[in-house]
């Protein structure tokens, strides 16, 4: 097997200079959301990372997420380092269709055994195999196989994540994520929908610079980037705290720019980056442009109540069971009399 | 192309996310002066409202040095008008903005040529000779 | 060689080395075993439960307030002297028995069963520190009527045989022979006509048909005969056709202070029919607090429905009659401070005709500090002033009353309840106090103006 | 379903049947007892307007008692106008009430509301260390006491901590906010926050007896 070239001499044969090295450097950093006294380790780790195989498989998903990744993969610093991966598999964006591709998947895995990335878009229909199938082959088992000598997996998307809007409520498909059929692997979870361009190619660059995968909450994502809330790093947040609320889309509220918690906004519950990192290279982010914030980081975002009902709002079934409730209130109350009344009526006989 | 609506942009930059940058800065030229320490914000990590980051840059004003880097795209390193306050800005060959940075140093590391591109740069004379 | 008293023990908790106060006495009355007391109390506390009750007693919020308002507490700091913890036992057998939730109660045993040593130990806390004068109830933020309660409870004391001795006593005399003190009718009789001739005034007695009903209390009768006097010649002033009567003369109620709710009824009825015989307009109470409460609030629920006639109290009387002008008084010069009797001003409403009263008088009126309606008890009401053993804690609980009265530097200090004035007595006897307390009947009688028409 | 979706669905849910019903079990438990009419001849008009005077009237204090109370009723005053205040007037819990009241009103900013429901709870813990210290107060308390303190300052606390967050996200922090509620709703019947309600019906009850007597009240 041919040893991969480093990070390092790809940049240095494209002739960047030391300094440009290390503004590279210090863009890294920042997508990696680490501190910049990281630089120079992050200096030293990329000159001397390698090239990995990457296999990307799209199941039950709406290419959203390639979309984002492929829009922010213009020539810029992120997309230097999509130079320095190999792409091997991705039937969307491949040339290469049928025999053809999956030949090149089975190539890639066989070349990089145990060594090359999966990153997996869309849920897994577990209802039916036929739901979804590529070259003839059902998701579940594209999955299965692909991962079988992979590093480890990364689900791009909250589908993939966590079952994402094919999983929803009443998931027709009987759609799961990877991390419900992938045990034995380690899993990054990627949510968003889509999930920020940038933050997916933080996660590679992560594994590319490191080697190693990043620190991960509960739900398999990465600190880095899922540590905190939207709400924690928004702009408005100073509204929320003064009791500032738009009421509605339009008001007086709206145009200032007021918080959004009363329009839905699900950024206190939410933990992703857009309130920092922005979309569109930097440019806004939805509660900057005038809309509260859905939650689609989270699991089971399209399940969990409105959109546009505040956080803070209970569920509560119709008046009528509380109606009950008032009812049986009444008649415990009146046997709880009757009886006291009986126990005296019998004290009293008593004497 | 016209946006169907007109966008009320918000009139005051003042989301109260400046100010406690300012103090962090003055903390860092404290920690300067004190144990020769350097501190670089990462401004990309913090949150800014529409309007806030251009309020910021013109707080900190112009400086008396300002060089521009041309590796990768473009770079800006700007002393702002307070000396010791540096503002790096990063772009891409596209001129996108990829990274603008507060540093709080004497002299900012990427201003100082690098050892590396010396050994080249000296092998690259050398050659001159031939 | 010093010898040690070995009937004191050295109580060495105390916060000061001190003698551990001798046990409080245990009174019993009759021969029931122990768990037929238990069950006599539990039934004649629950026989109170009621709305009324039961709001109250669901109130409470264990806030303590009440301890300082109560002049046992604030005298002697005994926590267990704290209002609401006298009715613990009452409260307890309502949660268990009777309440909203006394399935559950019972269920998980969340109140524990009322038990004889209970019984004994609320003994002293139902009677001999609490006088029922109701300051408490002014001080509770939900507005409970202790005092009211504290009544209650007194049901199922007397029932189980464990109230004071004394109070007994007094209360079986009066159910006997229609006296506390066993003042016979003819007894009564006697006293009127001896009044009538010292004072020389025309005292009705027995009269057929009459506008007026004037009782008296055993206590006046017994120890102050001159209002019997000052009661007539008030009467005969304001031109009323009034009697006193041998059927219907007592106006105490030890039924009532003792706990005997079928004695309180007797005694009550006593007058009721008297009055309604000689079809009385109005019915004049003496100068005796509880006869006051005893009567004009709870004597028409004794008959069962609203009495025929008017029920006032003397002060009431006087100051209606003043008022209207039936009667003047010279003007005094003096100053005169007034002692409200808990049952006549605070829970009987008739603070301001003491006050009237007092104003004809034209005397220098000096107010006590939180007078009228907020008034520190005499300590000697609800029938403690009977109980002998209670006598060291009413004394200290006096001395409350004796700053209240200092404050003002009053020449006089003027009542008109013949039980705080007995109380007052006793303990001006006990400390040589300086005051006296003076009756205000008395004093508008002694000062009337002959009519001049 | 996750720990806030349980606890913003079926807990608070069943803690509000459990609310209303004990509420109303309790109220028409005491309202259906034996009456006890009064036939003594009013000195004034009692009636339901006697009622709603002393309502009012005994949430001050007599002055007489002014001094020997000033500092536990200081103390719950603070307490309860900050739990009045966090509870009605902070803008997320006008939304949850909007939610199903389908009206709204003016809140107050955060920062009133945190420094509120700070005092509240400190009030609440000098409340609690005067019960156990206080002789009085010792030996009247009983597990109820205890219980319902917990069971009011449980929520205060958790809802004054989910801006300050320590280590915990803040959506568990919420749901483990929303479920003290529910447990504050469903103690609340039952024990002495039952005066909540009991407070109009007591305080009632006096100005019905006293009122009519022309006594103080």
């Amino acid at each position: 097997m041919k040893k991969r070239p480093t990070v390092g001499e790809i940049l240095q044969a494209k002739g960047v200079s030391r300094r440009g090295f290390l503004k590279y450097c210090a863009t890294t950093a920042s997508i990696l959301a680490l501190p910049p006294s990281m630089i120079p380790r992050i200096a030293e780790a990329i000159e001397n990372a390698r090239r990995p195989s990457v296999i990307w498989l799209s199941f039950q998903e709406c290419t959203g997420c390639t979309e984002s990744l492929t829009r922010s993969a213009s020539p810029t610093v992120e997309g230097l380092i999509f130079d320095a991966i190999s792409l091997d598999y991705h039937h969307t964006l491949q040339a290469a269709a049928g025999d053809q591709a999956e030949a090149a998947r089975h190539a890639a895995m066989k070349e990089n055994d145990g060594n090359y990335l999966v990153l997996v878009d869309g849920s897994i229909p577990l209802g039916n195999p036929g739901f979804s199938t590529i070259a003839g082959i059902s998701n579940v088992d594209m999955l299965k196989e692909t991962v079988a000598g992979a590093a480890a997996v990364v689900a791009i998307g909250s589908c993939a994540a966590f079952g994402g809007i094919p999983g929803a409520d009443p998931n027709p498909t009987g759609a799961v994520s990877v991390t419900d059929l992938v045990k034995d692997k380690p899993v990054i979870n990627v949510p968003g929908c889509p999930p920020i361009p940038m933050v997916m190619t933080a996660v590679l660059t992560q594994f590319l610079t490191f080697g190693q995968l990043p620190a991960l909450d509960k739900f398999g994502r990465p600190l880095a980037f899922y540590g905190q809330t939207i709400h924690d790093r928004c702009y408005r947040r100073p509204f929320y705290e003064q009791g500032k609320f738009a009421k509605t889309f339009d008001d007086e509220g709206a145009k200032a720019g007021w918080c959004l918690y009363k329009l839905g906004c699900k950024g206190p519950t939410t933990y992703n980056a857009c309130a920092t990192t922005k979309w569109n290279s930097g440019t806004s982010f939805p509660i900057e442009a005038g809309h509260p914030c859905l939650g689609c980081s989270e699991p089971n975002f399209w399940d969990d109540g409105g959109f546009y009902e505040p956080l803070s709002t209970g569920h509560f079934d119709s008046g009528e069971k509380l109606a009950g409730a008032a009812a049986a209130g009444v008649a415990l109350g009146a046997v709880a009399a009757a009886a006291g009344r009986r126990r005296q009526a019998k004290f009293m006989k008593e004497g | 192309m016209t946006t169907p609506q007109e966008v009320q942009r918000p009139t005051s930059p003042f989301h109260g996310n400046v100010r406690p940058i300012l103090n962090e800065v003055l903390h860092a030229l404290d920690k300067l002066l004190g144990t020769n320490e350097s501190t670089t914000i990462d401004l990309a990590s913090l949150p800014f409202g529409p309007g806030e980051l251009e309020h910021l840059e013109a707080l900190l004003g112009k400086g008396e040095l300002s060089a521009e880097l041309d590796a990768l795209g473009t770079s800006s390193i700007r002393e702002t008008a307070y000396p010791g306050v540096w503002w790096l800005e990063h772009r891409n060959a596209f001129d996108e903005v990829v990274g603008r940075y507060l540093e709080i140093t004497r002299t900012p590391e990427i201003l100082s040529s690098q050892d590396a591109d010396i050994v080249a740069g000296r092998a690259h004379l050398e050659d001159q000779f031939e | 060689m010093t010898t040690v008293d070995g009937r004191h023990e050295i109580d060495r908790e105390a916060e000061r080395l001190a003698y551990k106060p001798p046990e409080i006495r245990h009174d019993k009355q009759g021969d029931m075993p122990d768990e037929e007391r238990i069950n006599q109390a539990m039934h004649h506390f629950v026989k109170n439960f009621n709305t009324q009750t039961a709001s109250y007693l669901d109130g409470c919020l264990h806030c303590g307030m009440c301890a300082d308002a109560c002049h046992f507490h604030v005298r002697t700091d005994d926590p267990r002297y704290t209002p609401i913890w006298k009715i613990e036992l009452f409260k307890r057998t309502y949660k268990r028995q009777v309440g909203p939730f006394a399935f559950f109660y019972r269920l998980f045993g969340l109140k524990r069963h009322v038990t004889i040593k209970d019984l004994e130990e609320w003994q002293h806390l139902l009677y001999d520190s609490c006088t029922v004068c109701g300051r408490c109830s002014l001080v509770c933020p939900m507005g409970i009527d202790i005092a009211g309660l504290v009544s209650m409870a007194r049901h199922g004391m007397f029932k189980a045989g464990l109230i004071p001795h004394e109070l007994h006593e007094v209360a079986k005399t009066s159910a006997e022979t229609g006296s506390p003190l066993g003042i016979s009718p003819d007894k009564f009789e006697e006293r009127v006509e001896w009044m009538a001739d010292e004072h020389d005034v025309e005292i009705p007695m027995d009269v057929e048909k009459a506008d007026v009903l004037a009782v008296m209390s055993s206590i006046e009768i017994n120890k102050y005969p001159q209002s019997i006097a000052a009661t007539a010649k008030i009467l005969n002033a304001s031109g009323e056709t009034w009697t006193f009567r041998k059927d219907g003369f007592e106006a105490t109620n030890f039924g009532m202070l003792s706990g005997n709710p079928d004695w309180q009824k007797a005694a009550s009825m006593q007058l009721i029919n008297a009055a309604i015989k000689i079809g009385a307009k109005t019915l004049v109470l003496p100068e005796c607090g509880h006869a006051y409460m005893a009567l004009r609030w709870m004597g028409a629920n004794m008959y069962g429905k609203p009495l025929p006639f008017k029920v006032m109290h003397i002060s009431e009387y006087m100051a209606d009659a003043l008022n209207t002008g039936k009667i003047k008084v010279k003007k005094l010069n003096k100053s005169v401070t007034y002692h409200d009797p808990c049952q006549v001003s605070r829970r009987g409403g008739a603070t301001q005709a003491a006050r009237d009263v007092i104003k004809h008088l034209g005397v220098d009126f000096r107010e006590m500090e939180y007078g009228g309606d907020y008034n520190w008890c005499c300590g000697g009401g609800g029938g403690v002033v009977t109980i002998k053993r209670a006598d060291p804690l009413r004394h200290r609980v006096f001395k409350l009353k004796m700053d209240q009265v200092e404050k003002t530097e009053a020449d006089e200090v003027l009542s008109s309840c013949a039980n705080c004035r007995q109380s007052f007595d006793d303990s001006q006897a006990h400390f040589n106090w300086d005051y006296t307390m003076g009756s205000l009947m008395e004093t508008v009688a002694e000062n009337l103006e002959e009519r001049t028409s | 379903m996750d720990l806030l979706e349980f606890a913003k669905g079926p807990a608070l849910q069943v803690a509000a049947y459990i609310l209303v019903a004990g509420s109303i079990w309790r109220i028409v438990g005491i309202l259906l007892l034996k009456e006890k009419p009064d036939y003594s001849e009013p000195r004034q008009s009692g009636g339901l307007l006697a009622a709603l005077k002393v309502i009012y009237t005994r949430s001050f204090t007599a002055s007489p008692f002014k001094a020997a109370t000033m500092y536990p009723k200081m103390l719950a005053y603070v307490m309860h106008l900050g739990l009045f205040a966090v509870v009605l007037l902070f803008v997320p819990h006008i939304m949850f009430f909007e939610g199903f009241l389908g009206f709204e009103w003016p809140g107050l900013p955060n920062s009133v509301i945190f420094f509120l429901g700070v005092a509240a709870v400190v009030a609440g813990i000098a409340l609690l260390v005067r019960r156990l210290t206080n002789p009085v107060l010792r030996l009247i308390s009983n597990f109820d006491d205890y219980f319902s303190w917990f069971a009011t300052l449980f929520p205060l606390v958790t809802g004054l901590l989910i801006p300050v967050r320590i280590g915990f996200h803040y959506e568990t922090l919420l749901a483990i906010h929303i479920l003290s509620v529910a447990l504050l709703m469903i103690w609340l019947p039952f024990g002495k926050l039952g005066h909540t309600f009991l407070v109009f019906i007591t305080r009632g009850t006096t100005g019905m007896v006293f009122e009519r007597r022309g006594a103080k009240t």
